[in-house]
């Protein structure tokens, strides 16, 4: 199993019966293949729509049925399709149970930072900022370590997305949960040791006496 | 109420320098036909307000290509290298915003309210130069309303008198600019007879739409 | 014809085709009976319709269709319903051409008082704050007095609907124009005297040389 | 994601003294047998936050007729004399709020607004002993969002898993209420099989109703 693999089925336990979920592009949207069964939840597209699905088929696309990235996809019976300002209603109005994004940088406080490399990648933060503001939940997927270095840091280096602490902290390596007191691994990847974990990390950590094995989707 | 207009005369009211509303999302939902005519018609110095620059060749990308957009107020233009480029080189002027901030500020400009008071942003480079409010403990910051001079903007349907109905993820920014500029100008994929669209399927009343670009010939008819 | 047709034809004039208009329930929607030919305009219910029509036939009602009042309507082809925020949203936002209200006070500054009389009626303003504030235009119509004491005061008495100054007042006897040096009059109805009009007024009036007569729709 | 209930369980969640968000407009749009059963069930020192207070014997109008209404938030009560009479004996407490505040303030408490930044009200009572921020030049009134513990919303059709449509002027200020409430209870007047509203037509999302209460019995089926 690879790593972004593993990352989206451990985050797919998160999600549970009726949930109204916004997932990032690309390792977060990885998520929607390993949903157990019986829990049956509603994707949001912030650009319009509760109920997105895969296209069953290529050639039956719709031109006016975009996801985030602007690629054609497909949707559910009984989804729902909203203008802009509903969508970031539904966002910042605390209706959306969980969202998975995408991370550059977590710090010990819990805050990330995930849109912007100043000089270097000027994205935007499109609905990031709002999506990290607003959620009720808010889960980072991401590769514990970019080319080597850490990427959970005693602080951001980059330009925060939002003053608000995430949730939790979804790894090849670990389950990291911000707390009050700081960073605390919840649970460790198959094989993985603590020390790993210590290793590729540049923030401190709080190491409970014992961390179980990360539970992983089927 | 005659509100039908030809593609080219409805674009040459625009002058070069104007601001524009231009709806869609990564080009799902934008007016292609009037973007085309845009820039059949040599238009330049644009300021555009968007969610986004969609790609080289696609929706508002095809004007970043053109090199007509002077000034752009977006959520994200990763998509779009060559608006990345312009900025860096200092030939666009970029205004990135949170995209719910984005479209609450775009609802504010045709809702008449003073400001839209949000937590996103605080806390974060988007705060830099803007007033926070208190408001019962809490810290609030102030965006500023948005409008322009024309709202570009494209339905799935629109009937005669302009009523316009959109279609899944391509209602967009759409309704909210249509209540946000001065001139609206909207295009349609399909245009019915009054009566078609159900009043409760009618997302934009004919009221706000100024003229409703004439149909595109199909086989010749 | 009666002081209430008199005002309701002459503001029938004021309707331009394809204006979004709103009015008030009682006097003001008189004026949907004198339309002059050719004018088609929108009529807009606060209530969430732009389109009111009405009723071909008593039993006919839809149940789901009411107008301000609570009375069941009809619609137009072409109408469109929406929730309350939209709906004000066009009202607030100036997107609605003119609204005719009717006045319980008006007075030098063109200042409009229609809502309440505190310990006699509290009916609740309403959409009127909204409709006085927002509106392109604002016209009040009202009979002249109230059992034999003015209505235009130089100041008013009761609470004010609004601080933004309202655009017309047409009565049974005059069309006053509020402007910066004062009220101005504009018309005098069929018969009526420009003394007829200073002695039912409590307000400064300012009077023309010449003042014609009050143009009334069919 | 099983949301039916029958009418009597959805009215025995809303203790005495909740504070209530109830749709409609003089009674076209309510919640009526909610209504009615809140009355069977003899609940008692409610807030409800609704348009007006309809007319004696129609909609919020039977709540207050049995004088269970502690507090109304409302833009308008003109139309119902009892009101009228409850609040000049002091039995029931009136905050009156025009009606395009009283929307907004709605919506921005279901939003994570701050606040409403408007000029209606301004030069006004409603204006006495609230804050006023200028902005560019103008002054606006701060009007400060709305929430309540239940939202109690009609539909005019609901499918199984809870979306909504609305018809004509009955949709009102319920979609509002249906995203500013705690908990959201939806009757509707038909309620048909998920994929019968088309996603266009769905005005609020499921994922917004808690609870869809079960449909009326009739002529014995």
């Amino acid at each position: 199993m690879d790593a972004k693999e593993l990352i989206a089925r451990r985050i797919a336990l998160e999600l549970k019966d009726g949930d109204l979920v916004n997932l990032g592009i690309g390792l977060p949207a990885m998520v929607t293949h390993y949903l157990p069964p019986g829990v049956d939840v509603f994707f949001q597209l912030e650009n319009g729509l509760i109920g997105l699905a895969a296209l069953p088929h290529p050639g039956l696309e719709n031109y006016f049925l975009g996801d985030a990235g602007g690629a054609l996809v497909g949707a559910v019976p009984g989804a729902c399709a909203f203008d802009s300002a509903f969508s970031f209603g539904l966002i910042r109005g605390g209706h959306v149970d969980l969202t998975v994004l995408g991370g550059l940088e977590v710090d010990e406080r819990g805050l990330l930072a995930n849109w912007v490399v100043p000089g270097k990648m000027v994205p935007g933060m499109g609905g990031a900022m709002d999506l990290v503001t607003g959620c009720k939940r808010v889960i980072v997927a991401m590769i514990h370590t970019a080319k080597g270095k850490p990427k959970i840091l005693k602080q951001c280096t980059l330009p925060l997305t939002s003053a608000r602490r995430i949730s939790l902290i979804v790894t090849e390596l670990a389950v990291i949960e911000p707390t009050d007191e700081g960073l605390a691994v919840r649970e460790l990847a198959p094989g993985v040791t603590v020390e790993q974990v210590i290793a590729a990390t540049d923030a401190k950590l709080i190491i409970p006496s014992e961390i179980p094995e990360m539970k992983l989707a089927a | 109420m005659h509100k039908a207009i030809g593609l080219a005369e409805a674009v040459e009211m625009i002058p070069d320098g104007a601001s524009l509303m231009i709806g869609g999302f990564m080009g799902v939902g934008s007016p292609h036909r009037l973007i085309g005519e845009l820039l059949r018609q040599g238009r330049k110095d644009l300021t555009v307000i968007g969610n986004d620059a969609a790609r080289p060749g696609v929706g508002i990308g095809r004007l970043v290509d053109a090199k007509v957009v002077k000034r752009m107020v977006a959520s994200h233009i990763g998509t779009n290298p060559e608006i990345g480029r312009q900025m860096i080189a200092g030939e666009t002027i970029v205004e990135l915003c949170p995209q719910g901030t984005l479209a609450e500020r775009i609802r504010a400009g045709g809702y008449g309210l003073g400001g839209v008071l949000t937590t996103t942003g605080i806390g974060t480079v988007v705060a830099e130069g803007k007033r926070q409010i208190e408001i019962e403990g809490k810290m609030f910051l102030l965006e500023l309303p948005l409008t322009a001079d024309f709202a570009l903007i494209a339905a799935h349907r629109a009937d005669h008198i302009g009523n316009l109905e959109y279609a899944l993820t391509s209602r967009n920014f759409n309704p909210i600019m249509a209540m946000a500029a001065a001139t609206v100008i909207a295009e349609a994929a399909e245009i019915v007879p009054v009566g078609v669209i159900p009043p409760d399927d009618v997302v934009t009343p004919a009221v706000l739409v100024d003229h409703l670009v004439e149909r595109e010939k199909l086989n010749g008819r």
